[in-house]
């Protein structure tokens, strides 16, 4: 009698159709503290996207073992969330964590360490399913042992000491699928099931989501259009005064047409929220629109800008040595006005640096960040010179030593904010410094494509990972050696020189190592990534997240989803339509 | 019975380079059941005058700008010049006390209505016949005209007719209601000489049942010889001679009439042909004085001024100097 | 005996009514009949100088504008069009001038609001030098109509745009893609579909059947979306230039089939009229006849038919342009300016961003107008 | 060919469609890469998914990449029959049939319902126009008819969400419901709300649209005007509007319906755009972002579409005509 | 010289639409056959349809005859213009000429007359330019028209002298034959006399043969030598102009004859009108064409079609008739 439930849920409980709420929690729920206030039941949350996949709803709330602190990441080390608590073996090789008790699935079936491990051995490591281990996961490219001990204990063996196991598990989405409701579909717990059958439900939409331990679970999808989120009765998470959470009745996301609309549908209240598709080119319609009475709210969050990636694989000779010349990646760095961007196209959020971990990160040092990043056309050219590029036919742009001229492509996805940048870059900034180049914008997936086949010149998209530098999936977006930087896609012909063998040393041993011994090694990296300039990265800036006023427990400040892998960066099961309060 | 009397009718166009006096002065009278023919060459105004009478003028364009045009209507006799040309009036005139055919049988009628239906159309429009009724009386008519299977016909589309047998259903169309004078304007130039005489001789033989008045405007001259009882002879927007039909061939008085007939060849005519010497100048370039004077071999220093109508006799009125001396009076 | 007759009344004839002046116009020629006729359309005949005048710009694009096209000031960011002054406070000058303009960041709303400094005034001087550029690629100069003499301040008389690029300048550059593109697809629209056109026509049989089988399927395609699907696959590596030619060409092969049609139509009514069997009666040849009656009667109705082709095809490129699937930067097109004002917030805040669209509106609506005007000019008879 | 018509247009329907077929498939052949390939890339890339081997055996089969062209597309109509048009990039691997099918109605909707308020529009003022030729009314007509030709719909498109968010305050963002109506059972509030959405569109749609239907209009009624059956029916006393609407009017309609075929690509390709600005639920957003993304069978589909469309939209136009046209209709 | 034959066509048939074999489509000209002496005129007449036009566009080879042979004695010798290709045609064409119905029609309103008229030198390339100016200009004065017409255009003439225009454009390049395709029916009376003396004088002062089509059978007694009736494209009647006029032999022609509007004795007679129209070229064959409309058609009539024969009565004359030996039709007094 210590819980509260919905007063959508109260009827079901009432009529008999649903137990009541205190056999539906666990014994020990995880009990989350609201951002600034206890919130009332009811109505619907509803975000805009303008792209609409599986993703979107994971993006709503994940449920993995141990979970980072929302909404600051920063502020410590993952909590227990499906877990109580972890203990590590005395040199760190295995792990042994014990679950909270008397979870439910959505449909009201327990939780146990039978469906971890199910998802572990049967989904994630079965060659046959289309679902695969994620890479921050392994250890040395192997998958850690699972054995289950009860059903709610687990113990996971490393074979080498892995501190980074709590943090890594934060990183991903889920760790868990309901095995009695996927076996069915499962060739090795049903007769008659087929794979092919199973790998076209992997999918949240495809139903599976029906069966979930988020806060909402799916009522309706379809594709291209919208998802269709309701209350999940076992939820069992609750607020400090014992209601059961979410708040939210339903929730809800649409697919609009692109950036624009989504940030325009927030706008004007259409939906609520967004931390995805609205960025500082926004602020002007944001202000306008306040201006004009609209009820919203405008946060910020310390976000990694743009960088420009270069294929130190590059097919071509002549570019290949280009790109592994570090004059010439220092020449565009100092080429690149860094403040006339952030004027233009940061609003003045920019706080421009090179590519040295984030401020969030303890690996993080001003020094580095200082490292080629002001602005100096005189010094690039001298980079250039020094290392043999001159102008020799005095069309304005440098020439090889061998007197060969070349026009570097740089691919861009289309983006309202990237596309104008790097037309200024390579229209303007290098083109000053002697370099020539031209821009290609190409849909998204496209520019994807040509980067991960490893058949791009220059590349350009987010500083991806600089803020959890370890928790990236390096072999999921290089298709190179297994934890290499992504930078190197195809990192099995020979190295692009020295420093960059120790940095991939540093970060491959990091992940082993106890925190103080990895951060000296993690700066080190730091340093040599910046110095060498292997990626040209714009700057952290503070981005602009859009929410309407409506909502409750609305926080002041925001991490950005991907300083996280992608965690839900608003814990929307705390928020609430504070209007009917 | 005078039924129709032109007096010094004007019509005058206005067109991009200026006002065209495509009718200038015109003067005649249709008696009853009288089947005048008005011929002339090509642009003289022969379907101007009879679209002044019709109140058929294209608007805004088109203007009486003198003259009086009085009809012994049902009621009266009324100036037609007077009368709104898209008025009652006027409507009820046209196709009721009026009829008017026109030169092409092909477009004249309307292509996506029966030959029924429009038939039907203008005997409703002027009478209280039942549509049953006017479906019947159609039918009727178009078996007057000559028209086999009439009900069958009736029932046709434009687009299956002949030439000719468009024409006749555009008799029938004309003669719904009876009309006391009928306008042809050239209805035969565009068919054959088998389907010309047909046509004629059904125009006459009607006009004749019904004591029906037949202005019959044409260029050729043998065709006027052969049904009108009298001819009016015009030249550049003018009457230039008016005359029965037998005297018409026998004894032109006018220059230009005469230089018509002697142009004509026909059936038997083998010696050599006199034509008018010169051309017909454009509209536009109409002479001061008599407008055939340029071409005349008899023309003298007073052709330099308009000729009045003289009358030679009670049939014949010609606008020549060489007839100085005879009667003036009224054409 | 010799009474006339008095029912002549006043308003007749006077005398002679100038013949002469008739007389004259008797005597045009074709082409001057068609001349007078389209100089009395007035719309026509403004559209034309409009339109001429528009060339005349794009062609002398360096010359006309102040700036080169990728020259901005970040501090310039969205600044509005400058005012041209004659006046300020203190007092008046007959050489027109500027202020120039502060930026500041609003701490509120982040953006940049700018205060005219009116202490220092900067003339405008007419033909002064500034950024280089080459007349028609050729000529390397550095002369413009107009600019200022110092670099503090700028003159944008349309505003700037993002980047601080003067917006007036980039749209008279855009002008060369925006206003070729017309042209030079419609020429190819008209090789195409007049070649075609007059060849299934005049030779009919199973070439003129499969002609007319494909345009046929070629116009039941909605033509945008096809546009669209054509233009997405030309090579995104391709140079800027290139891409413009793939896009002319994208917009000429779905273009030719009304103008082949049309030329089809008359080249069948034609080669039916007397004078052309007249011809080959004389023994005229075929390429005789193409040359000297097919075409000179059919010249008139394709030029019209190309100058209605013309704005549709502008239109089509700005569409393509304003969803990105037309030409790319660095080259610029009107329908590529106006995608940077499809914000709702660059409309609002920015307003003169939509002046591209005003200068896609005046074109197309010259050349409507133009190829009303030479409609009605084709039959001088009518 | 054939001597009987029908069967003769039958005939060159079939094989417009086939080259309809042959065109989107060529259009789906364009891009580089196989469309399987980039499927399986992409749904690395976004779900971190590979695709097990035997589904991509599966895909591989089932449109026969690899193989030759012909044989490719030859797999590819051969699933039309079963409704599969191939699958979807952009959308998880989901049916592009289904897609499709979603969203053809809004699609066909909103371009039908711009045409009949375009033509609902154009007619009347086409006919005041045309007869009311060189007036003031005529001439500002014609030339605002040309502004509407020459706006551009998406500027249009733009401009009016600037206006209804910033100057009107409304909530409108595109779409065509609000949000209260989304998923609400019809009613007539709903549907209200939904005429309300439909507004904007349709009215930017269909001031496109119109501009070229009166221009039509008032040309096809100045020729009708110019004809001798027209004169026939004035001869005959109708009233002038009876005879424009019944005899002119009527026949001048008719050349539009058979330039039904011409307008309704025009509306579709407005609601192309339109659909892409304002985020309207019709094939066009889906086809927009195929085609930046290359999911070519979703994006060929479309075309093919929207092509066989405007075939049947050009079929129905010819019907219609037979139907209204007794000329055509006899052959 | 007179005697000399210039013409020969025999068997003439076309088919507009026929398939290959040169069977079905629409029969415009049936087997016709007829010849053409030096300075020599033969009319051709018939209703509408009756393939008039074709005809002389076919000896024109403007269109091509399904079957039948047209041999044309040149200068040069005797050639058959049915087999020859358009290259081997182009030296005889200078000596065939057209001159077409609508003056308005047959000239090229964009060109100046001076070209018109110069255009068949032209396409031959014949002398010089100056040469090619000199004859333009004593052509255009010979048919009336003053050497300033040379600048002018088309619409810048009247009918008349348009006409007169397309006369002597097909004069300059010295034909022997002219193939006359109603010239005048557009044209108003007084200058159709014109038309026609001009047309008579030149035949004289040249020695040209005319093949004139007409349906003014005025006209036709004006200018003719020889006349051809025709029907549904078949000759009904061959004779020469004094005889067709005076008796007869068909009764098609005779109906022609009483259709026409005419003056006898100082006055207009009626004219006796045939009953029904011209069928339409398609119809089914059998018998004689003009049965359905003949007064005299029998049971053979409808059966067999007659063939075209001597006149037993006049063998100058020849008849498609069978009953033509029997009836007497040179009064207008019979039957209908
Ligand atoms: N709608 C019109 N607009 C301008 N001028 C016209 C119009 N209708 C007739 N005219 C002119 O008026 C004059 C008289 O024309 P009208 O039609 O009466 O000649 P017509 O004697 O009937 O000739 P035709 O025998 O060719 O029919 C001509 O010069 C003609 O050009
Ligand atoms: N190019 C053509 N294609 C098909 N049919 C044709 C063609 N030209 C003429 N015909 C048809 O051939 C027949 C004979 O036509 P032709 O023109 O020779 O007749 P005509 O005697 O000259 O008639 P008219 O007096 O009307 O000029 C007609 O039925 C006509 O419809
Ligand atoms: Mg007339
Ligand atoms: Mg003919």
């Amino acid at each position: 009698a210590d819980f509260n439930e919905a007063p959508m849920l109260a009827e079901q409980t009432a009529s008999g159709a649903l137990p009541p709420v205190e056999e539906r929690l666990p014994a020990n729920p995880r009990v989350l503290e609201p951002v600034s206030e206890v919130g009332v039941y009811g109505g619907t949350l509803t975000r805009g996207t303008a792209w609409l996949g599986a993703y979107l709803t994971e993006n709503f709330t994940r449920e993995p073992l141990f979970m980072w602190q929302l909404p600051d990441t920063s502020v410590g080390a993952p909590v227990p969330n499906l877990a109580e608590s972890i203990t590590y073996s005395e040199d760190g090789s295995s792990a042994t964590v014990k679950l909270r008790e008397g979870i439910r699935w959505s449909d009201g079936a327990p939780f146990t360490a039978a469906d971890i491990e199910f998802y572990w051995n049967d989904i994630m490591l079965n060659e046959n399913v289309a679902e695969s281990f994620p890479g921050i996961l392994l250890v040395d490219g192997e998958a850690p042992k699972l054995t289950v001990l009860s059903d709610t204990e687990i113990q996971f063996d490393f074979g080498k000491p892995f501190y980074f196991f709590e943090e890594a598990m934060a990183s991903i989405w889920e760790i868990a699928w309901p095995k009695h409701y996927m076996g069915q579909f499962h060739p090795d717990h049903t007769d008659g099931a087929t794979y092919d059958d199973l790998n076209q439900r992997l999918e949240l939409q495809s139903g599976r989501g029906k069966v979930t331990l988020q806060a909402w679970m799916l009522d309706d999808y379809v594709e291209g259009e919208h998802y269709r989120l309701v209350r999940n009765p076992y939820y069992w998470k609750v607020d400090t005064a014992g209601n059961q959470l979410p708040y939210f009745d339903r929730a809800n996301v649409e697919m609009v047409e692109d950036r624009q609309a989504v940030a325009l549908g927030n706008t004007t209240g259409k939906f609520d929220l967004d931390s995805m598709w609205v960025g500082p080119q926004h602020l002007g319609l944001f202000s306008q629109a306040i201006q004009s009475g609209r009820d919203i709210s405008v946060i910020f969050g310390d976000v990694p800008g743009m960088a420009i990636y270069f294929n130190f694989d590059q097919e071509d000779e002549t570019l290949r040595n280009l790109f592994r010349d570090v004059s010439f990646r220092r020449a565009v760095s100092v080429a690149i006005d860094r403040d006339e961007i952030n004027n233009v196209f940061y609003n003045g959020l920019l706080s421009p640096g090179g590519s040295a971990f984030s401020p969030v990160t303890p690996y993080f040092r001003e020094e580095d960040y200082a490292l080629w990043a002001s602005h100096d056309t005189e010094q690039a050219k001298q980079l250039l010179a020094d290392a043999g590029y001159k102008d020799l036919d005095g069309d304005g742009f440098v020439e090889t030593p061998d007197g060969e001229s070349f026009n570097i492509v740089v691919d861009v996805a289309q983006h309202d904010l990237y596309t104008g940048i790097v037309e200024l870059i390579v229209t303007d900034h290098l083109a000053d410094a002697g370099i020539k180049a031209t821009m290609n914008v190409q849909d998204h997936t496209a520019t994807r494509d040509r980067f991960d086949a490893g058949e791009f010149q220059m590349h350009v998209w987010d500083y991806e990972g600089s803020s959890f530098p370890l928790a990236q999936n390096f072999d999921e977006l290089a298709p190179g050696a297994p934890n290499m930087p992504p930078f190197h896609p195809k990192a099995s012909s020979d190295p692009v020189d020295p420093q960059f063998v120790t940095f991939g040393e540093l970060m491959n041993g990091a992940t082993t190592k106890p925190f103080e011994e990895r951060k000296v090694d993690m700066q080190e990296a730091s340093r040599l990534m910046a110095d060498n300039a292997w990626i040209v990265h714009l700057g952290y800036f503070e981005r602009p997240f859009i929410h309407n006023n409506r909502l409750g427990n609305a926080p002041k400040r925001l991490t950005r989803s991907d300083q996280v892998n992608d965690q839900p960066a608003w814990q929307a099961m705390m928020l609430f339509d504070a209007t009917q309060k | 019975m005078t039924l129709l009397s032109v007096q010094g009718l004007h019509t005058h166009y206005h067109v991009e380079q200026g006002t065209l006096r495509a009718v200038d002065d015109v003067s005649f009278e249709i008696a009853e059941g009288e089947t005048v023919g008005v011929v002339g060459e090509s642009g003289c105004g022969k379907s101007v005058t009879a679209r002044s009478i019709m109140g058929l003028l294209p608007r805004r364009i088109g203007e009486i700008a003198a003259g009086e045009i009085r009809f012994a209507a049902r009621g009266g006799t009324l100036d037609l010049a007077q009368q709104d040309p898209l008025g009652p009036v006027m409507r009820d005139i046209r196709g009721n006390d009026i009829g008017m055919i026109f030169q092409e049988p092909m477009t004249s009628l309307n292509p996506v209505y029966t030959i029924g239906a429009q038939i039907v159309e203008a005997i409703r429009l002027h009478s209280d016949l039942s549509k049953a009724d006017a479906w019947a009386k159609a039918e009727q008519l178009l078996e007057r005209v000559g028209i086999n299977e009439p009900a069958r016909r009736a029932k046709q589309y434009p687009h299956a007719f002949s030439g000719g047998m468009r024409q006749r259903a555009m008799i029938a169309m004309a003669l719904s209601s009876d009309p006391r004078l009928l306008i042809a304007d050239e209805p035969t130039t565009a068919v054959d000489v088998t389907v010309e005489a047909q046509i004629l001789a059904l125009l006459e033989e009607l006009k004749r049942e019904r004591n029906m008045a037949l202005m019959l405007i044409t260029h050729d001259l043998n065709v006027v010889g052969e049904i009108a009882d009298r001819v009016i002879v015009m030249y550049l927007g003018r009457v230039v001679e008016t005359t029965t039909a037998a005297r018409v061939f026998d004894d032109p008085k006018h220059p230009y009439t005469r230089g018509l007939l002697a142009s004509l060849p026909s059936l038997g005519r083998r010696t050599r042909l006199t034509p008018i010497e010169g051309t017909v100048p454009g509209p536009h370039q109409r002479p001061a004085g008599c407008p055939f004077a340029p071409r005349c071999a008899q023309a003298t220093e007073k052709c330099n001024t308009q000729p009045p109508t003289f009358r030679i006799d009670a049939e014949t009125s010609v606008a020549c100097w060489l007839y100085d001396d005879a009667e003036a009076g009224h054409a | 005996m010799t009474d006339t007759v008095s029912n002549t009344p006043a308003t007749a004839a006077p005398a002679a009514e100038a013949p002469l002046a008739e007389h004259n116009y008797q005597l045009l020629s074709v082409r001057q009949l068609m001349w007078r006729k389209f100089l009395a359309n007035r719309l026509a005949v403004l559209s034309a100088l409009v339109l001429i005048l528009l060339y005349l710009a794009t062609i002398f694009a360096g010359f006309v504008a102040p700036y080169g096209p990728q020259n901005g000031k970040s501090r310039l960011s969205y600044a509005p069009p400058t005012p041209i002054q004659f006046c300020d406070d203190a007092g008046c000058s007959l050489r027109p001038f500027v202020h120039p303009v502060k930026a500041e960041r609003s701490p509120v709303t982040f953006l940049l609001e700018f205060v005219a400094d009116e202490e220092v005034r900067e003339y405008i001087y007419f033909f002064e030098r500034g950024d280089s550029y080459k007349v028609l690629g050729l000529v390397t100069s550095d002369l413009h109509l107009f600019g200022l003499r110092s670099d503090d301040a700028r003159i944008a008389l349309l505003g700037h745009d993002q980047r601080g690029r003067d917006l007036f300048s980039r749209i008279v550059y855009g002008g060369q893609v925006s206003l070729t593109v017309g042209l030079i697809g419609v020429l190819i629209m008209v090789m195409l579909g007049a070649v075609i056109g007059a060849l299934s026509g005049y030779y009919g049989g199973w070439f003129d059947n499969f002609v007319q089988r494909f345009i046929e399927t070629l116009r039941v395609f909605p033509e945008i979306p096809l546009w669209m699907a054509l233009s997405a696959a030309i090579p995104p590596l391709w140079p800027p230039e290139w891409v413009y030619a793939g896009i002319v060409v994208v917009l000429a092969f779905l273009g030719w089939t009304g103008l082949a049609r049309e030329v089809r139509g008359l080249t069948l009514s034609l080669k039916k009229r007397d004078f052309v069997m007249a011809a080959e009666a004389s023994g005229a040849s075929t390429g005789w006849i193409m040359r000297k009656h097919l075409i000179p009667n059919m010249l008139s109705h394709i030029i019209v038919t190309a100058t209605l082709a013309v704005p549709v095809t502008i239109l089509g490129e700005s569409a393509l342009s304003f969803l990105g699937i037309g030409v790319r930067p660095p080259m610029i097109s009107w329908g590529l300016l106006l995608s940077d004002a499809f914000k709702v917030q660059v409309i609002a805040l920015y307003p003169w961003m939509l002046f591209p669209a005003a200068f896609i509106f005046i074109t197309v609506l010259a050349f409507n107008f133009l190829g009303d005007g030479l409609r009605d000019m084709v039959d001088p008879f009518s | 060919m054939f001597k009987n018509p029908v069967i003769n247009r039958i005939l060159s329907a079939l094989f417009t469609l086939w080259l309809i077929s042959v065109i989107s498939f060529i259009v789906i052949q364009l891009p580089p890469g196989d469309v399987v390939s980039n499927f399986v890339r992409q749904q690395e890339l976004i779900s971190g998914a590979s695709v097990p081997p035997e589904t991509l055996e599966f895909l591989r089969q089932r449109f026969g990449f690899g193989e030759p062209v012909y044989v490719q597309y030859l797999k590819w109509i051969a699933g039309f029959p079963k409704g599969d048009f191939g699958f979807s990039v952009i959308y998880d691997g989901a049916e592009v049939a289904d897609i499709v099918a979603r969203r053809i109605g809004m699609t066909l909707l909103l371009a039908i319902l711009a045409l009949f308020l375009s033509w609902g529009l154009a007619i009347p003022l086409g006919i005041y126009a045309a007869t009311h030729k060189n007036r003031f009314s005529d001439y500002l007509m014609s030339n605002v008819a040309l502004f509407g030709l020459s706006i551009p719909d998406f500027l249009m498109a733009v401009v009016y969400l600037f206006i209804a968010i910033f100057v009107m305050g409304s909530d409108y963002t595109g779409g065509l419901f609000s949000e209260a109506y989304v998923d609400a059972a019809w009613s007539v509030e709903r549907f209200w709300d939904f005429l309300k959405h439909l507004a904007v569109p349709l009215l930017i749609l269909s001031i496109g649209g119109m501009a070229g239907t009166f221009r039509i209009m008032r040309a096809n009624l100045l020729d009708v005007l110019g004809q001798q059956f027209v004169e026939t029916a004035r001869a005959k006393g109708l009233r002038e509007r009876v005879v424009i609407y019944k005899h002119a009017a009527r026949i001048a309609i008719n050349p539009l319906i058979s330039r039904l075929g011409m307008q309704l690509p025009v509306l579709l390709n407005g609601t192309i755009i339109i659909s892409i600005v304002l985020d309207l639920p019709t094939l066009g957003p889906p086809f927009y972002r195929a085609l930046i993304a290359q999911d070519m069978y979703l994006a060929g589909t479309v075309l093919m579409l929207l092509a066989v469309i405007l075939l049947i939209g050009n079929l129905i136009a010819d019907l219609l005509l037979a139907w209204s046209d007794p000329r055509v209709r006899d052959g | 010289m007179r005697d000399e034959q210039i013409l020969d066509v025999t068997d003439l048939t076309l088919r507009f639409g026929a398939d290959k074999s040169g069977q079905g489509g629409l029969l415009a000209v049936n087997n016709v056959s007829f010849g053409l002496n030096r300075q020599e005129t033969l009319s051709i007449v018939g209703e509408s349809g009756s393939g008039k036009t074709t005809i002389g566009r076919c000896i024109a080879r403007l269109y091509e005859p399904n079957a039948g042979q047209i041999t044309f004695r040149s200068e040069g010798g005797e050639v058959d213009l049915t087999h020859m290709s358009k290259a081997e045609l182009r030296p005889i064409r200078q000596q065939i000429q057209m001159l077409f119905q609508d003056p308005n029609a047959s000239l090229n309103s964009r060109m100046r007359i001076g070209d018109l008229v110069a255009e068949p030198l032209n396409i031959h390339r014949i002398g010089t330019p100056a040469e090619r100016r000199d004859r333009v200009v004593s052509l255009l004065e010979r048919v009336g028209l003053g050497a300033d017409t040379v600048n002018r255009y088309p619409h810048q003439l009247s009918g008349g002298q348009r006409q007169r225009v397309g006369i002597a454009r097909a004069l300059t390049v010295s034909p022997r034959l002219l193939i006359c395709d109603e010239p005048v029916s557009a044209l108003d009376v007084s200058v159709q006399a014109q038309v026609l003396n001009l047309l008579r004088d030149l035949q004289d002062e040249m020695g040209l043969s005319y093949i004139f089509v007409s349906h003014d059978l005025g006209v036709v007694d004006y200018i003719s030598d020889r006349v051809m009736v025709l029907y549904l494209g078949t000759i009904m009647e061959l004779a020469t102009r004094d005889d067709l006029f005076a008796a007869p032999a068909h009764p098609y022609t005779r109906a022609l004859l009483d259709a026409m509007p005419s003056r006898r004795d100082g006055r207009h007679r009626k004219r006796k009108v045939l009953t029904g129209e011209i069928a339409g070229p398609t119809l089914k064959r059998q018998g004689c064409v003009f049965a359905g409309r003949c007064p005299h058609a029998t049971d053979l009539c409808q059966r067999e079609a007659p063939v075209l024969r001597p006149w037993a009565r006049n063998p100058a004359t020849s008849v498609a008739c069978h009953h033509a030996d029997a009836l007497d039709l040179s009064t207008e007094e019979t039957t209908i």
